[in-house]
C-alpha cells in the first residue's frame, strides 16, 4: 500500500473508483458521529488504493460495530460478539497475515465488556488498525453509560455517572501500545490523517474516535438541551422519538482547543497537540494524556508512536504462505514421518 | 455398590494369577513417582504382557496422595479394576487405609523406616528399607525422596519377575536414550533387587511371564495421540489457555509441531499456536481463525467449555468450522480437575443458546483419539461448524495400549470453498444457499480471494441465504431449517458406532468413549454367567441410523456411562422417543473410571429385577 | 402454513366485527409513534375492551420499519393474531407488502402526501392529509413526524368510535398528568377527527363499542410487574448489564425501588444496584451477594445466560441463592434480539458444565411475572441455589390486560440460616448436611454472624458435608446424591401446573410462558369444531407429579412451544420416558408471538392423521 | 479496627490469640512464597485486632486463589471462579458494606483471564485488600507464562516469554486506584507494613506480592541453575518431582536495590521507594513504574494513595443495616404501597 496521493480524481492507483470502496446503506441515526467515521475510512482506503479484497473488516456489537457493513463492500467482513472482536481479529491475522484489518468498536464494546480482550490484543500487538467509534454511552441499547463516560455526566435515560472514565488511549500506552491517537468524529481532516498514518504502522494502531451519540446523549433537565424549549421536549417523552440531527463539525488547528457543544448542551474540550510535541517518548503520553484528564479535556493527534516492537504475526515466524492457504502437502507430514513416530513410542 | 458386588456371581470378578493382577503404588505427588510407574508400565509392556497406567493425582502440586495402578492382563483386559492385588505404600499419611483396601491374598510392601504393625493375616507384608536403598544411588539428600521410588521398581522386578534388561530398556525410553541418568537410576533398581533376593522370603503367588500380546503396538497417553492426530490432519492454527486435564494436548500438539510441520528449507512455520488469555479469547481466535480458512484447534476442559458458550453458539450460527477438544474432567464446576466423568454430553451438546445443537466426537481408544485428530477437521470443514471431540482425563491422561495409528485413508476435504477462479465464472454467490445439495452446507470463500465476488459479511444476527441481515420471519425460519437440515446431513457422514450383533441376545448395551475397554470386559464376564449382550459403541452424535436401528433391535438397552445423570441416555431417549421406555441409564460417576466389576454387576443386578 | 390454514375449517378463524379485530400501525423506528400506540391501546381498554399491544421493531435505533398491533376482542383474547383488519400505513418503505397483508374487508389508511394508486378493490382506503394535520400541533419542524402519529390517532378515533375523553385520559396519563404536551397533542388528535368527520365517508363495518370487561384491570409490561414483583419479594442487590429485552426489567426495578425502598427518616436505600461490566461480572456479583444474604437479581437475555454459564454452574454446586431472569429473546446467537422465543429451556435448564439441572420458573402473565418477582427468592434461598425465570420478549415488552396483582400472601423464607445464637447453642454445624430434613439442603451461615462457629469454607471444587475440601470418591458422590434430592424436592415445591382437565378429551395440550394466552384461543376454537382438549400450563421445572399425571392420562400429548427444535418436548421425553411415544411436539419459531389460528390449525391437522 | 500495637504478646486488643487468626493446613509447595503471604496476613490481622468473624476472603483460582483457606479459620470464605473474584467480592461487599474483605489472587488470575473484572473493580473503588500473589507463571496447571512473566524469559516447561510484561500496579493506577503497593514475599517487613496500611485505606487497596513459584521458575538449561549439578538434573526429566526448596527472602533498606536470585538462576531486582518519594503524586508514581520497567526492576513500597475517591459502597447510598440482614419490613413494601400502585396501571 503507498502513502502517495492518487493519480486522478476518477480512479486511484488500482484503478478502483471511491465507489468501490462504498458499503451497504446504513441504518444508523441521521446524524450519527459512527457514519462520518465510515465515510473517513472509505476516502483512506480509497486515497491510499487499499486492495479492498486484501481487507477485512471485523467488529463487535453495538451501533458502532455495525459500521463495517457501511464500508469497503469489495471486503469480507465479520461482526462477531460484543466485547470480544480482538480475538477473533488475532486468530484471522495469524490465518492470513498478508490481510490488512480493520477493527472497528465501541466504547462499551471495547472498554466495559471488552477490556480484557483490548489490552491482551495490545499485548501481543496483533497488527491491525483498530477504531473505538466512542460515545460514552451504549447506542444499541438505548443510552446507558459506557466506561468512558465523563464523571458526573448525567443523562436523560441514565441518570448521573458517577464513576471516573476509563481512557482508553492510556489503557493502549500502559500496555505498551506502538501507535495511540485520538481524534472526533467531526474533524474529517484528522481522522483521515491519522488513518493514514495507522494503516502504515506494523502492529496493532489505536485510535480512539470521539463520535458523540446523538440520540442518547441528552439529558432531560438540561436548559441548554438541543435547539427545542421547554414545552416541546415534553412532548418527546416518547423514547421511541429519533429527532433527526446534524452532525456535529469542528475545524481547529494544532495546538489549540476547541469547544463542541454537545447535543445535551454540555461542552467537550478537545485539545490538538502541536508539532512541537514528541509522539516518540512515552512519558510525554502518558504526562499529556494524564493532565488532559485532570483538565477535563480530550487530546487529539498522534499520542504515542514506536514502530520497534515486533508483531505477533512476526513473533509467530510464520511461513511466506497463509495459513489459509496451505495446500494439503504443507501442512500432513508424510506416512514415513508417521511410520518413524511409531516405532518411538 | 459393595452390597451389588458380593450378593452377585463371583464369575463377574477378575481371576487372578500370573499376567493377571494389578499393582498400586501409593505416594505423595510431587514425589517424582512418575517415572519409576511408566517404567514398570512399559517394561511389562515390552515383555509382551497386555498392561495399562492409570494416574490418580490429586488438584495440587506437591504434598498429597496419588496412586498409580498398574495392570496386567493375559485378556487383553486393560480397564481400571475394583481392587489392586500389589500395594506399594509410599505415602504414610494414607497408608491404614491403602493397606485395607488390599483383597485377601495380597501383597503390601512398605518402608521399613515406617515400623508399623503388620496387623492383616490375610495379605502378605515386605518390607523395604527404602531411604537407605535410595542413598546406594548416590544422589544429593534433596534427590532421595525421588530415588526412592526406584526402590519400589528394583523390588517389583525382583518379587514379580519383570525382566531387569527392560526395566533398563524402559529407563533409556524415558530418559531419550542418555546413559548418565539411566545409570543412577538402575543402581537403584539393582540395588533393591539384590536386597529383596536377599532378605525377602516370596510368599506371595503373584508373578510375571513373557508373552506375545503387544507385538507392533504401541504404549501412549490419548493426549498425545490427539495431538498427533491433529498434526496429520493440518492442524494450521491453535489457541488455547491451560486447564488440566486438556493441557497435555496442546503441549504435546506444539512439541511435535516443532519437529512435523516446520518448512524444510525456511524453517518457517505452518501453523500458529496463541496461548490465549482465556478461553472466551481462545475460542474467539478460533472463530476468526476459522472464518479465515486456517483448520483451527483448541483443548479444554469443562469450566473452558463452560465459558466458550457464547462463541460456540456463534460458531453455530455463522457456519464456521472449527475443533474443540474437551478433555473432560469431573464437574460440576470446578469439580474434581483431576478426576475423570464423561459428564458434558448435554452441556456441549446444546452448548449456545437458542436452538443450538452441535456435532460431538467420541474417541474410545488411542487409534481414535488419532484418527479424530484428524477426521474432526474434514468434518468441521465439510460441515462448516464447530465440531466437538469429547476425549476425557482417563483417555487423555494415562497410558494406554494401543495398534500403531493408520495413516489418514483420505486426502483432507476443505468442503466447499470457491476459489477466485468458481467465482469470477459465477459472477457471485449466496453464502447459506445449500440448494444445490440440500445438505445445509453452504458455498463459502475465504478472505483474500482475489476476485470482486468473493466477499460477504457474517454476523451472528438473523441473516438470508445472501449473508444479508435479515429480521423476515419467513427469511429466519429458513435459515433455521438449512441449519437442521446440516444436522440431518451431519448424521449420515458422522463415524458410524461400532456395532457387536450377538445372535440371541436380548439386552443392548450402548456406550461411548474411554468405559469402552471395561465394557469389553464386563460383557464377556457377563456372557460367562449367561447374559448374551449386544453392544453399540457410538462414536459421534447425532447418532447415526445404525444407532436407532440398534436401539430398536432390543427388548432392554443398558446406556452405561461415567456421569450422575445418565446423559446420554437422555438424548438418546429425544431422538428415539420410541425406545425410551427400554432405556435403562447405568451411571456412576465418583471421580474414577469405571470397572467391568461394577458394570458387569450393575446390569446383571438390573437384569435380576 | 398458509396451506394449512387455507384447508382447516373456517371456525379456527377469529370472527371479526364490533369489538373483535386487529390494528396495525406500520411505521418507521425512531418516528416517535410509541406514545400514539400506547394512548389507543390504553383508551380502548379504559373503554372496557379488552385489548392488548405488541411492538414489533427492529434491532436499530430509528430508520427500520415497526409495527404496532392492537388487538380488541369481546371475548378476552389476547394473543396475537394471523391478519390485521386495519392497517394504519406509515411507512412508505414496507407499504406495498402491508397492503398487500390486509385481509380482504379490510381497511387501509395512509398518507395523501404519497399519492399511491388504490390498487386492492376488496379492502377501504382512507388517505389523510397527515403532514398538513400534524402542523396542527404548532409544533417546530424537528417534531413533526412525531406529531404525524398524533394524526392516526384522531382519525382512528373517529373512524371507530374511540371515545375522544378516553383518548385525552390516556395522553393525561401518559405525561403524567403535565397538561402542556396534552393540549398539544389533542390539538392534532382534534383537528385529524374534524378532517375525518368532514371528508371521509366511512365504508367499512369496523367500529367500538364501550363495554365492562376491564374493570379493575390494569394494563401493564411484564418486565415492569416483574420488577415490582422483585421489589415486593425484598430484592436487595441487583447487578446487570444491558441487554434486550431485558433491559427494562432492571430499568423499572431501579425507578420503582426509588419510590418504595428508600428508608423514609433516611433517605438511604435497602437496595443496591450495580451496573456489571459484562454479564460475567454480573452475576459473579450476585453469587458474593446471595453467598453473603442478599437476595440477589439480574435480568438478562442469551448471550447474557451464554455467558454466565460457569459461575451457574458454581453457584448451582456451592449451594447460593440468586435469581436469574432471562427474558428470552431469539437465538441462536446474536439470532433477532428484538423478537420474541422460548428457545432457552434446554440451554438454562442444564446451563453449566457436568451434571447440572436448574430450578426454572415460567411466567405466562403479568400476575405470575409478579408473583414469581417474590416467590423466586423464596425459592432459591429455600433451596439455597440459582432460580432461573424464563419471561420473554413478547411477554417482557408488550402491553398486556391484567387482574391487580395479589399482594405476597406467604412472608418472605429466608430458608435455613443459622443464627449466632443457634450457632452458639450449637457448637459446631455442618453446612452441606442435609439430614435433617433430607431435602437436600444444609444449613448455612452468613458472613458477619457474630460466632466463632459461623465460618465455613464455600468452594466450587469438591467438598464433603463439612464444606472440606474433598476428592474422596465417596464423598463426592454423597454430594451429587444430596444436590440430586434438592432437585427432587424442588419437585414438590416449585409451583404447580394450571391443569384444566376436560371430560372426554383424549388429547392434552402443554404450553408454558407467553403462549398461553394463544392456546386458550386455539382450544376455544378446536372446542367449536369438536375437538376436546385438556391443557396442562408448566409454571416450572423440575416439573412436579401433577404434570407427569396428566401426561399419562392422555393418548396424544402436544407440547405447544416457541421455538425451534421442540425443547421442552426434549425436557418431558426424559423426565417421563413412558410418556415418549406420546408426546408430540408443536413448535414454531419465526420472531413473532405465536398464533391461536396457527396452533388450532397444526393440532387439528394432525390429529386428522 | 485500630492500627495501635496490641496489649500483650499473648493476645490482641479484642482477646484473641494468634492461633484464632490461623487458618487449615497448606497443600502449597514446600517454600512457595504464598504461604508466606498467608503468614503476614495473619499477623497482621492479629496485631490489628480485626475481628476474624467480620472478614471475609475471597480468591480466584489458582495456587495463590488456594490460600485464603490457610489463614483467618474463623472468617467466611469463599473461593470462586478463575479470573473472576473481583465481581464476586463486589457483590459481598455491598452486601454487607460493614465486613473487612481481603481477596487473594494470582498473576493469571488477576492479569490473564481477570483483566477486565481487575480494572472494573478498581474503577468502582470496591473497598477491600486485593493481594496478588504474583509469580509470573501459572503454578497450578504446571508451569505456563502469566501475562506478568518477563519479556525473554525462558523456562523449562513453558520455553521463551516473547510478549512484555503487564504491570498490575500500572493498571490499577491509570484506572484510578487510590492505594497502589508492591512488595516481595520474602520482605516480611515491608509486606506488614503495607497491608496494615492497606487494611486502613477506605476504597479498594491492591498490593502486588512478588511470590515466585519454588516449582516452576525453573529452566532446564540454564547454567546457574538451582543448587545441583547437570547429571542431577536430568534425573529430574520426571516431571512430577518437586523438590523441597527454601523461601527465598530478602532484606533492605528504604531507597536500596537488592538483587535476589531466583531458582531459575536469573536475577529479580528490586528497589524500595524511599522517604523523600511522595506516593501522593500520581504523575510520580506513573514515572517511577515507567522508569523501572524500562530499567527491568520492581519498584516495592507504598506508590500511590489517594483518599479521596468515594467508594462504592458509599456511593451506593447504603442504609446503616447491611443489605444481607434487612428485615422483611425494612425491604418489603406494604400493602397499602401495591393497591396505590395498583390504581396508577
Ligand atoms: C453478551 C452481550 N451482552 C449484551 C449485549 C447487548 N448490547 C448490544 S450493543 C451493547 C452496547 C454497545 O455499546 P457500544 O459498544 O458503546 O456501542 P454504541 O452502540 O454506543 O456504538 C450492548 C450492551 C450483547 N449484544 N451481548
Ligand atoms: C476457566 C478456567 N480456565 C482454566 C483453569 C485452569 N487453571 C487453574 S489455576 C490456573 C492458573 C493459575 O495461575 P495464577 O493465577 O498465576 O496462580 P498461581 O497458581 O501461579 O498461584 C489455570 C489456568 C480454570 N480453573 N478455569
Ligand atoms: S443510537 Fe446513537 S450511537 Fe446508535 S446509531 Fe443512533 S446516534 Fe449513533
Ligand atoms: S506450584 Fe508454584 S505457586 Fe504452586 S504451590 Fe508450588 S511453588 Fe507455589
Ligand atoms: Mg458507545
Ligand atoms: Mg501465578
Amino acid at each position: 500500500m503507498s502513502l502517495q496521493e492518487p493519480p486522478s480524481q476518477e480512479v486511484n492507483f488500482i484503478g478502483l473508483s471511491r465507489n468501490d470502496y462504498k458499503g451497504g446503506a446504513s441504518t444508523l441515526c441521521k446524524g450519527c458521529g459512527h457514519d462520518s467515521i465510515s465515510s473517513r475510512i472509505i476516502t483512506v482506503a480509497y486515497d491510499l488504493s487499499i486492495n479492498p479484497k486484501r481487507v477485512i473488516k471485523l467488529s463487535g456489537i453495538g451501533c458502532s460495530s455495525k459500521s463495517p457493513a457501511y464500508f469497503l463492500g469489495q471486503s469480507h467482513g465479520i461482526n462477531g460478539l460484543h466485547g470480544r472482536m480482538p480475538s477473533m481479529a488475532t486468530g484471522a491475522i495469524l490465518a492470513n497475515h498478508n490481510l490488512v484489518a480493520i477493527g472497528v468498536s465501541g466504547d462499551g464494546d471495547t472498554a466495559s465488556i471488552g477490556m480484557g480482550q483490548f489490552k491482551h490484543m495490545v499485548r501481543r500487538n496483533t497488527p491491525m488498525v483498530y477504531i473505538i467509534e466512542n460515545n460514552g454511552v451504549y447506542g444499541l441499547t438505548k443510552g446507558q453509560f459506557s466506561a468512558t463516560a465523563d464523571e458526573g455526566q448525567e443523562l436523560k435515560h441514565a441518570g448521573r455517572n458517577e464513576l471516573p472514565p476509563l481512557d482508553v488511549c492510556l489503557e493502549a500506552l500502559v500496555m505498551d501500545c506502538g501507535f495511540v491517537a485520538r481524534s472526533f468524529a467531526g474533524d474529517p481532516r484528522q481522522v483521515e490523517t491519522l488513518l493514514k498514518a495507522a494503516f502504515s504502522h506494523r502492529g496493532t494502531a489505536v485510535i480512539d474516535i470521539i463520535s458523540p451519540c446523538v440520540t442518547f446523549n441528552d439529558h432531560e433537565e438540561s436548559t441548554k438541551s438541543y435547539s427545542y424549549g421547554k414545552a416541546h421536549e415534553e412532548i418527546v417523552t416518547d423514547v421511541s422519538f429519533v429527532p433527526a440531527r446534524e452532525e456535529l463539525t469542528v475545524d481547529y488547528k494544532e495546538g489549540e482547543v476547541a469547544d463542541v457543544e454537545m447535543y445535551d448542551g454540555s461542552v467537550l474540550r478537545l485539545h490538538k497537540l502541536d508539532s512541537k510535541y514528541d509522539p516518540r517518548d512515552k512519558f510525554a503520553a502518558l504526562k499529556v494524556l494524564e493532565e488532559a484528564h485532570l483538565k477535563q479535556e480530550f487530546i487529539t493527534g498522534l499520542i504515542y508512536i514506536n514502530e520497534e516492537r515486533p508483531t505477533l504475526s512476526e513473533l509467530s515466524n510464520l511461513s511466506e504462505t497463509p495459513l489459509s492457504m496451505m495446500k494439503e502437502e504443507q501442512v500432513r507430514p508424510s506416512r514415513e514421518a508417521l511410520a518413524k513416530l511409531m516405532s518411538e513410542f | 455398590m459393595s452390597a451389588v458386588l458380593e450378593k452377585r456371581d463371583d464369575s463377574l470378578r477378575t481371576q487372578v494369577g500370573v499376567n493377571n493382577f494389578s499393582i498400586v503404588a501409593a505416594t505423595v505427588n510431587g514425589s517424582g513417582s512418575q517415572t519409576a510407574n511408566s517404567v514398570i508400565t512399559r517394561a511389562l509392556f515390552k515383555m509382551g504382557i497386555p498392561t495399562s497406567g492409570k494416574n490418580l493425582f490429586p488438584s495440587n502440586i506437591s504434598g498429597l496422595p496419588t496412586w498409580y495402578i498398574i495392570r496386567l492382563s493375559s485378556e487383553g483386559f486393560i480397564a481400571r479394576r475394583e481392587t489392586s492385588e500389589i500395594l506399594v505404600a509410599m505415602n504414610r499419611a494414607t497408608a491404614n487405609d491403602d493397606i485395607a483396601k488390599v483383597p485377601a491374598g495380597g501383597v503390601v510392601i512398605y518402608p521399613t523406616e515406617w515400623k508399623i504393625p503388620e496387623t492383616r493375616s490375610d495379605v502378605t507384608y515386605y518390607s523395604l528399607p527404602v531411604l537407605q536403598l535410595a542413598k546406594s544411588s548416590g544422589l544429593t539428600a534433596k534427590l532421595l525422596t525421588y530415588a526412592a521410588n526406584m526402590v519400589y521398581v528394583g523390588a517389583l522386578a525382583e518379587l514379580l519377575g519383570i525382566e531387569i534388561a527392560e526395566i533398563e530398556n524402559a529407563l533409556l525410553h524415558h530418559f531419550n536414550g542418555k546413559r548418565k541418568p539411566v545409570e543412577s537410576n538402575m543402581a537403584v533398581v539393582t540395588a533393591a533387587a539384590e536386597f529383596v533376593r536377599a532378605n525377602i522370603v516370596k510368599k506371595d503367588t503373584f508373578r510375571v511371564e513373557r508373552m506375545n500380546m503387544t507385538k507392533d503396538m504401541i504404549q501412549i497417553d490419548g493426549n498425545t495421540a490427539s495431538a498427533l492426530g491433529a498434526i496429520f490432519g493440518g492442524v494450521t492454527f491453535v489457541a488455547w489457555y491451560p486447564i488440566t486435564p486438556s493441557t497435555s494436548l496442546v503441549e504435546e500438539l506444539t512439541h511435535y509441531a516443532k519437529e512435523l510441520r516446520m518448512e524444510p528449507e525456511t524453517k518457517k512455520a505452518t501453523f500458529a499456536v496463541v496461548q490465549a488469555e482465556d478461553e472466551i479469547a481462545a475460542i474467539g481466535m478460533l472463530v476468526g481463525a476459522g472464518w479465515a480458512g486456517a483448520r483451527a484447534l483448541t483443548a479444554t476442559s469443562g469450566p473452558g467449555i463452560a465459558l466458550m458458550t457464547e462463541y460456540a453458539g456463534y460458531a453455530y450460527f455463522t457456519d464456521i468450522p472449527l475443533v474443540v477438544w474437551d478433555v473432560t474432567r469431573m464437574g460440576p464446576s470446578t469439580g474434581m480437575p483431576t478426576r475423570v466423568s464423561q459428564g458434558d454430553i448435554l452441556t456441549v451438546y446444546y452448548l449456545g443458546h437458542g436452538d443450538t445443537r452441535h456435532i460431538i466426537l467420541l474417541p474410545a481408544n488411542m487409534e481414535e483419539c488419532f484418527e479424530f485428530g484428524w477426521k474432526s477437521f474434514d468434518l468441521a470443514e465439510r460441515l462448516q461448524t464447530p465440531v466437538f471431540v469429547l476425549s476425557d482425563l482417563d483417555l487423555g491422561m494415562n497410558t494406554w495400549m494401543s495398534n500403531q495409528f493408520q495413516y489418514p485413508d483420505k486426502p483432507m476435504d476443505r468442503g466447499k470453498v470457491l476459489s477466485a477462479e468458481q467465482l469470477n465464472e459465477l459472477k457471485s454467490f449466496n453464502r447459506y444457499d445449500d440448494s444445490a445439495d440440500k445438505d445445509g452446507v453452504g458455498p463459502r470463500t475465504l478472505p483474500g480471494t482475489d476476485s470482486p465476488y468473493a466477499a460477504y459479511f457474517t454476523r451472528g444476527s438473523g441473516h438470508n441465504s445472501k449473508a444479508m441481515y435479515t429480521e423476515k420471519p419467513d427469511e429466519w425460519e429458513d435459515n433455521l431449517k438449512r441449519l437442521a437440515r446440516k444436522h440431518e446431513f451431519a448424521r449420515t457422514i458422522v463415524p458410524s458406532p461400532v456395532i457387536d450383533s450377538v445372535d440371541g441376545a436380548e439386552v443392548g448395551i450402548i456406550a461411548y468413549g474411554s468405559t469402552d475397554a471395561a465394557i469389553a470386559e464386563a460383557r464377556y464376564r457377563l456372557n460367562a454367567i449367561g447374559l448374551k449382550t449386544s453392544y453399540a459403541r457410538l462414536k459421534a452424535l447425532p447418532a447415526t441410523q445404525e444407532v436407532l436401528d440398534f436401539m430398536r433391535a432390543y427388548k432392554r438397552l443398558y446406556v452405561v456411562e461415567s456421569n450422575f445423570d445418565g446423559q446420554m441416555a437422555k438424548v438418546l431417549m429425544t431422538d428415539a422417543p420410541d425406545c425410551a421406555t427400554r432405556i435403562v441409564s447405568v451411571s456412576k460417576c465418583d471421580g474414577w473410571s469405571l470397572t467391568s466389576e461394577w458394570i458387569a454387576a450393575s446390569i446383571w443386578e438390573k437384569e435380576q429385577q
